[in-house]
């Protein structure tokens, strides 16, 4: 193997000198790339960690923030959930199918490390346009290997989202979230090790997959990045649903002090996390390690990035009894070193000392960059842009493209390929509802989640598209009656080094945190993807939201669907009619420019309160936020949905009909309800301070929507169900 | 009419979760002997035309571009047989 | 009355199988790890979904060497009930217990959703509460259920009986347009020739509880309880 | 220490949904002279010891019970390798 330097590796001339002063002598090449993983973004924050720090993360729900394997929320009976998103780009660019994969299979090591059972998975996924053809294989690569890791090891799918847009041509994105369910007496914890603690390592055998892994996912794109090829792994999911199942048998009686997975960095950062308790050391023999091929060197052991392997810290005495039951699952458990108390990571090959560092120069001593952001040129031209010069398009027209649009269109050919109702849980299904509803077994609640970032938005304004992407998987969530209660987060961003990105970061986790904040929401678990770029440029600043709540009573669940002739149709919230950065604009003018939709958190919180009271209460019969699309779209979709017409007539006032129909501006969602239950609705309404507007009557085979009885659109729901339904298939034949 | 053998393999040290499985279930199925198994594609492809040579050289951009996956596969094309 | 649910490394449709039986039906049920060798004292067996042994080499072609399918076969030998559901199916067929084989689904995908079967029989252990010719709404989820058998075997299936259910539209319609997975005469399940095996793609388990979007699949776990019952004992 | 390749094919008049799909964007690719794709599987397996004609017995045993179902597939055992 050819020897890396430092700038390789992916360190900088002052970080190198750093470590020669830690060490005080030269660090060897193990040690070198002991540190260069450590030490990348991917590892060690270095870029993020002081924007990070602006991240709401506590709150009564909250029993653990960042910094374990995962986020923990209380849900109440005992028990709670567990959940965190990840990022796999680089991976998936390279080799969609088992970049995806792997994605999972670590994401859901995440989970179960923490003693979760792991109930669900979602997927953000972003790529460029739909018809190119390296893109498809991309897009027909990547949901191949998340259906087939996830449905392989029998965890539901049940959610996410797919946006298609130029800014990610040669630079996809691809976020996989995991949530777990578990007694919150048996949550465990990584670094709970004691001096003397052995440490085992078991399932897969180590290769010499992904070595520098977490390194290349900390540098942009580039012709080399396919050279680096050699460095793909291959996921195995049987291992890793042997893997699940023999770790919380473990958990359950009681056998382990902590638990970690290996991810990225491997060997090299769990032994690291395991020990890092103030003072530990530990020493690793990679004599031990079990391998695959022959003739690695401990550098290679100590790097490789080969998936479906635990570290697990047995209790005392315990180490017979945790070998019977991975014996039974027909794992192997092998010791492959151990505890001391002298904060030195050592590492042996045999008898021989290959290299030596302290632990906490490789953790908390990881340098830490506070950039200055700068505001890019193009931040003001575009939101100055005036959208007033642009025709008006046919409203029915447009409205079918938009519904042809892959962004808007029905994602049945995604989520179709992936199993959404194993562990019979699931009672909101993908593309029922704003969120997806998994019932907890033996209660009433209901579990509800849901992923959301609209990257255009974010670009055009990265403050305002912050507090839009918490606020729109907040507002998901109540359309189906559920309360928010935490998040989670993947912040998908270009180089931290170009300062106009380093500001897109620094103004989008400000309005995140805001929105947090104000609804409540604290930030529990994420994951930092920074050089998302190629040499075109940096992708569209993507900071995707996972959010969960909880339903009180899973029986009043609302979907989207429009269900009885006659239901009112009910807008809530004011009519908007800003159009920065709408689909409408990209789709019918090929522009994606203007001012980012104001928004109002007070409003929003005001909005969500008010849905999820409503839901309750049993008076609304089908409910969908307006978002990508507009209040059209909204409607459109609850129409196909619910196989059935709709005659609304809108109050224009004289504003262009454009603008109404197809403003993305947040703090709003569409309901039926019955006649009957208007006035309660009303009254709610007031009480939370939300307008309230009466749009018109579901019925009919046709979605016409008037001005004061001009009529602007009349499409057959048959057709525009057809154009909605397979737009991407077609695109995919 | 030409008729190729095309062979995909993982490139060595790609893992093949699907040979060590097989490997497992035939030492407990009592073949102890058995040492490793790798788990490939074996493509048989019939075409028309009888230039072997073009032939060959056609195949192998399928392989590249198609049949096998440069990321992790290996591949070898093989005429057998031409009437 | 008790049943098995056969465990084999990479089941994942274990626990909701149990849970149908035992919450749903009311009925015992137990786990039987798959190095077990003996299954006395069940009344029924359920060889459950997943991807056992990863689905390597071919779906259920490792699991059907599992210690405990010597008992399988043996408690179906001797007419116990045995119903093997989608990854189950899959290993009764490697088994040989029914005839024929799995290939990959048509359109080369994993496909996941609600199709129409229409039943073909009403006076078996497997559909006794269900009526000829209607149609029930059932999840599938499967990569691999394009049933193959050769013609002889085809036409012996149809002449004794043993198409149980067959996909359909929503009106019963039996044509290619409704066949999710390219399946031969758009087979979802079939019986062997004494009638108490049953493989089937669908998921009966994914839809015995309202909650789920249906209870179509609660028939079948039912129409087995009621055959014990009236006639196993 | 020996090495066999074992090719497993489908049957004659067995459905090959993905040589039909990998025949078609073949086609699409330009591949027009392409007639007819058939994919299978090649399996290698290494194997302890140098007896040969034991070794095919015990090869071709393993492809009858596990690598092969004889229901839709053929197979083909070759020793290659003997050292
Ligand atoms: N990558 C994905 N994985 C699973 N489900 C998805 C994915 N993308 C979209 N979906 C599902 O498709 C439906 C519609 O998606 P989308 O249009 O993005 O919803 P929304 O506009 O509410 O965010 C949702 O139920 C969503 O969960
Ligand atoms: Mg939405």
């Amino acid at each position: 193997m050819k020897e890396m330097s430092y700038k390789e590796m992916g360190l900088l001339e002052q970080e190198y000198e750093q470590i020669i002063e830690i060490l005080g002598r030269q660090p060897n090449y193990l040690e070198l790339g002991i540190f260069a993983v450590m030490w990348s973004e991917h590892c060690g924050y270095k870029n993020s960690r002081p924007l990070l720090r602006n991240f709401p993360t506590e709150g009564p729900q909250v029993i653990q923030g960042p910094g374990e394997n995962a986020g923990v929320v209380d849900i109440g009976d005992g028990q709670a959930l567990v959940f965190k998103i990840e990022s796999h780009n680089h991976p998936s660019a390279i080799e969609p199918y088992q970049g995806a994969a792997t994605g999972v299979g670590g994401i859901v090591r995440d989970i179960f490390t923490m003693g979760a059972r792991p109930i669900a998975s979602l997927n953000s996924l972003r790529f460029g346009n739909l018809d190119d053809e390296r893109v498809k294989q991309l897009f027909s690569g990547v949901v191949a290997g998340i259906g087939d890791y996830g449905n392989c090891l029998g965890i539901p799918t049940v959610g996410g989202e797919v946006y298609f847009n130029p800014a990610y041509q040669g630079n996809p994105l691809v976020n996989a979230m995991c949530v777990g369910l578990v007694n919150k007496e048996e949550i465990a914890y990584a670094t709970a090790s004691e001096t003397g603690s052995p440490l085992m390592l078991v399932g897969a055998r180590t290769g010499r997959d992904g070595i520098h892994g977490a390194t290349f996912a900390s540098e942009e794109l580039s012709e080399t990045s396919q050279e680096k090829r050699p460095s793909v792994q291959v996921g195995d999911p049987f291992m890793e649903k042997l893997l699940i199942e023999a770790c919380l048998e473990l958990i359950k009686e009681d056998l382990v002090a902590g638990m970690q997975d290996l991810g990225a960095a491997g060997l090299t950062s769990s032994i690291a996390e395991a020990a890092s308790k103030k003072g530990r050391g530990v020493i690793v023999d990679v004599s031990w390690v079990p391998r695959r091929e022959t003739g690695m060197i401990p550098y290679e052991i100590m790097l490789s990035e080969s998936q479906e392997r635990m570290l697990i810290v047995p209790r005392e005495g315990q180490e017979g009894r945790i070998s019977e039951i991975f014996d039974k699952w027909g794992l192997d458990a092998t010791v492959i070193g151990e505890v001391t108390d002298d904060g030195m990571f050592k590492v042996f090959e045999g008898d021989v000392l290959v290299g030596a560092v302290p632990i906490e120069a490789l953790t908390e001593g990881c340098p830490v960059y506070v950039r200055e952001g700068i505001e890019p040129p193009y931040y003001r031209e575009y939101r100055d842009f005036n959208i007033d010069d642009l025709p008006e398009c046919d409203a029915g027209e447009a409205l079918s493209k938009l519904l042809a649009s892959p962004n808007i269109a029905s994602k049945k050919w995604v989520y179709t390929q992936y199993d959404h109702q194993v562990m019979t849980n699931s009672s909101i299904v993908p593309g029922d509802a704003d969120a997806a509803v998994l019932r907890v077994k033996g209660h009433q609640k209901g579990v509800a989640l849901a992923t959301d970032c609209n990257g255009r938005m974010v670009y055009l304004d990265p403050y305002q598209g912050g507090m839009m992407a918490v606020c729109e998987g907040a507002r998901n969530l109540a359309c189906v009656g559920a309360r928010p209660l935490a998040l989670t987060n993947c912040l998908n961003f270009g180089s931290p080094e170009n300062p106009h990105i380093y500001w897109q970061m620094q103004e989008a986790i400000k309005g995140m945190s805001k929105a947090a904040k104000v609804l409540g929401t604290p930030v529990v678990s994420g994951n930092v993807s920074l050089y998302n770029e190629t040499a075109d440029g940096a992708i569209f600043p993507t900071p995707v939201v996972g959010m969960v709540g909880i339903l009180k009573d899973i029986d009043q669940r609302c979907q989207m669907a429009f269900q009885d002739e006659g239901d009112l149709i009910v807008l809530l919230g004011r009519p908007r009619e800003e159009l920065g950065g709408s689909e409408y604009l990209f789709v019918c003018h090929g522009i994606e420019k203007g001012a980012v939709p104001e928004l109002d958190l007070a409003e929003e919180h005001n909005l969500i309160e008010l849905l999820v009271s409503i839901i309750e209460a049993g008076l609304v019969k089908s409910c969908h936020d307006i978002s990508d699309g507009g209040l059209a779209a909204t409607l459109a979709e609850s129409s196909i949905k619910g196989s059935t017409g709709f005659n609304v007539d809108l109050d224009f006032k004289g504003i262009r009909r454009d603008k109404i129909l197809f403003s993305e501006a947040p703090s709003r969602a569409v309901i039926s309800l019955d006649e009957k239950d208007l006035a309660a609705v009303k009254n709610a309404s007031v009480q939370q301070g939300i307008e309230i507007s009466l749009l018109g009557r579901v019925g009919g085979t046709s979605m016409i929507i008037n001005d004061q009885g001009i009529e602007l659109v009349n499409l057959a729901v048959q057709d525009a169900a057809k154009t909605w339904g397979e737009a991407i298939e077609c695109h995919m034949k | 009419m030409l008729k190729a053998n095309i062979y995909v393999t993982l490139k060595n040290g790609v893992l093949d979760p699907q040979g060590e499985a097989v490997k497992k279930s035939l030492k407990v199925l009592d073949y102890g002997q058995v040492e490793e198994v790798r788990i490939g594609k074996f493509i048989e492809v019939w075409l028309e035309g009888d230039d072997r040579e073009s032939a060959l050289k056609e195949l192998e951009e399928m392989s590249d571009k198609l049949l096998a996956n440069p990321v992790i596969e290996d591949y070898r094309v093989e005429i057998v047989e031409v009437n | 009355m008790k049943f098995g649910v056969v465990v084999f490394p990479g089941s994942n449709c274990d626990a909701d199988c149990y849970h149908v039986v035992k919450e749903v039906m009311n009925q015992q049920v137990e786990y039987i790890w798959h190095k077990e060798n003996t299954v006395d004292g069940f009344d029924a067996l359920i060889l459950p979904g997943g991807f056992s042994y990863g689905d390597y080499l071919r779906t259920g072609s490792i699991a059907r060497f599992s210690p405990i399918m010597p008992s399988v076969i043996d408690f179906a030998d001797r007419g116990g009930l045995v119903i093997g559901i989608c990854n189950g199916f899959q290993i009764l067929l490697e088994a040989g217990l029914l005839p024929g084989a799995m290939l990959r689904n048509s359109s080369l995908k994993f496909i996941c959703k609600s199709v129409y079967l229409k039943i073909n029989r009403a006076d078996t252990p497997f559909t006794n509460r269900l009526k000829v010719d209607h149609v029930i709404r059932i999840p599938i989820a499967h990569g691999e259920g394009n049933y193959f058998c050769d013609e002889n075997t085809l036409q012996s299936l149809k002449d004794n009986g043993q198409i149980l259910f067959s996909y359909c539209g929503a009106d019963g319609e039996e044509s290619p347009e409704f066949n999710p997975n390219g399946s031969l005469a758009n087979i979802a399940g079939i019986s062997n020739l004494k009638g108490n095996i049953l493989g089937m793609m669908p998921h009966p388990e994914r839809c015995s509880e309202e909650i789920l979007g249906g209870r179509d699949g609660f028939y079948i776990f039912d129409s087995m309880i009621n055959w014990l019952k009236e006639v196993g004992k």
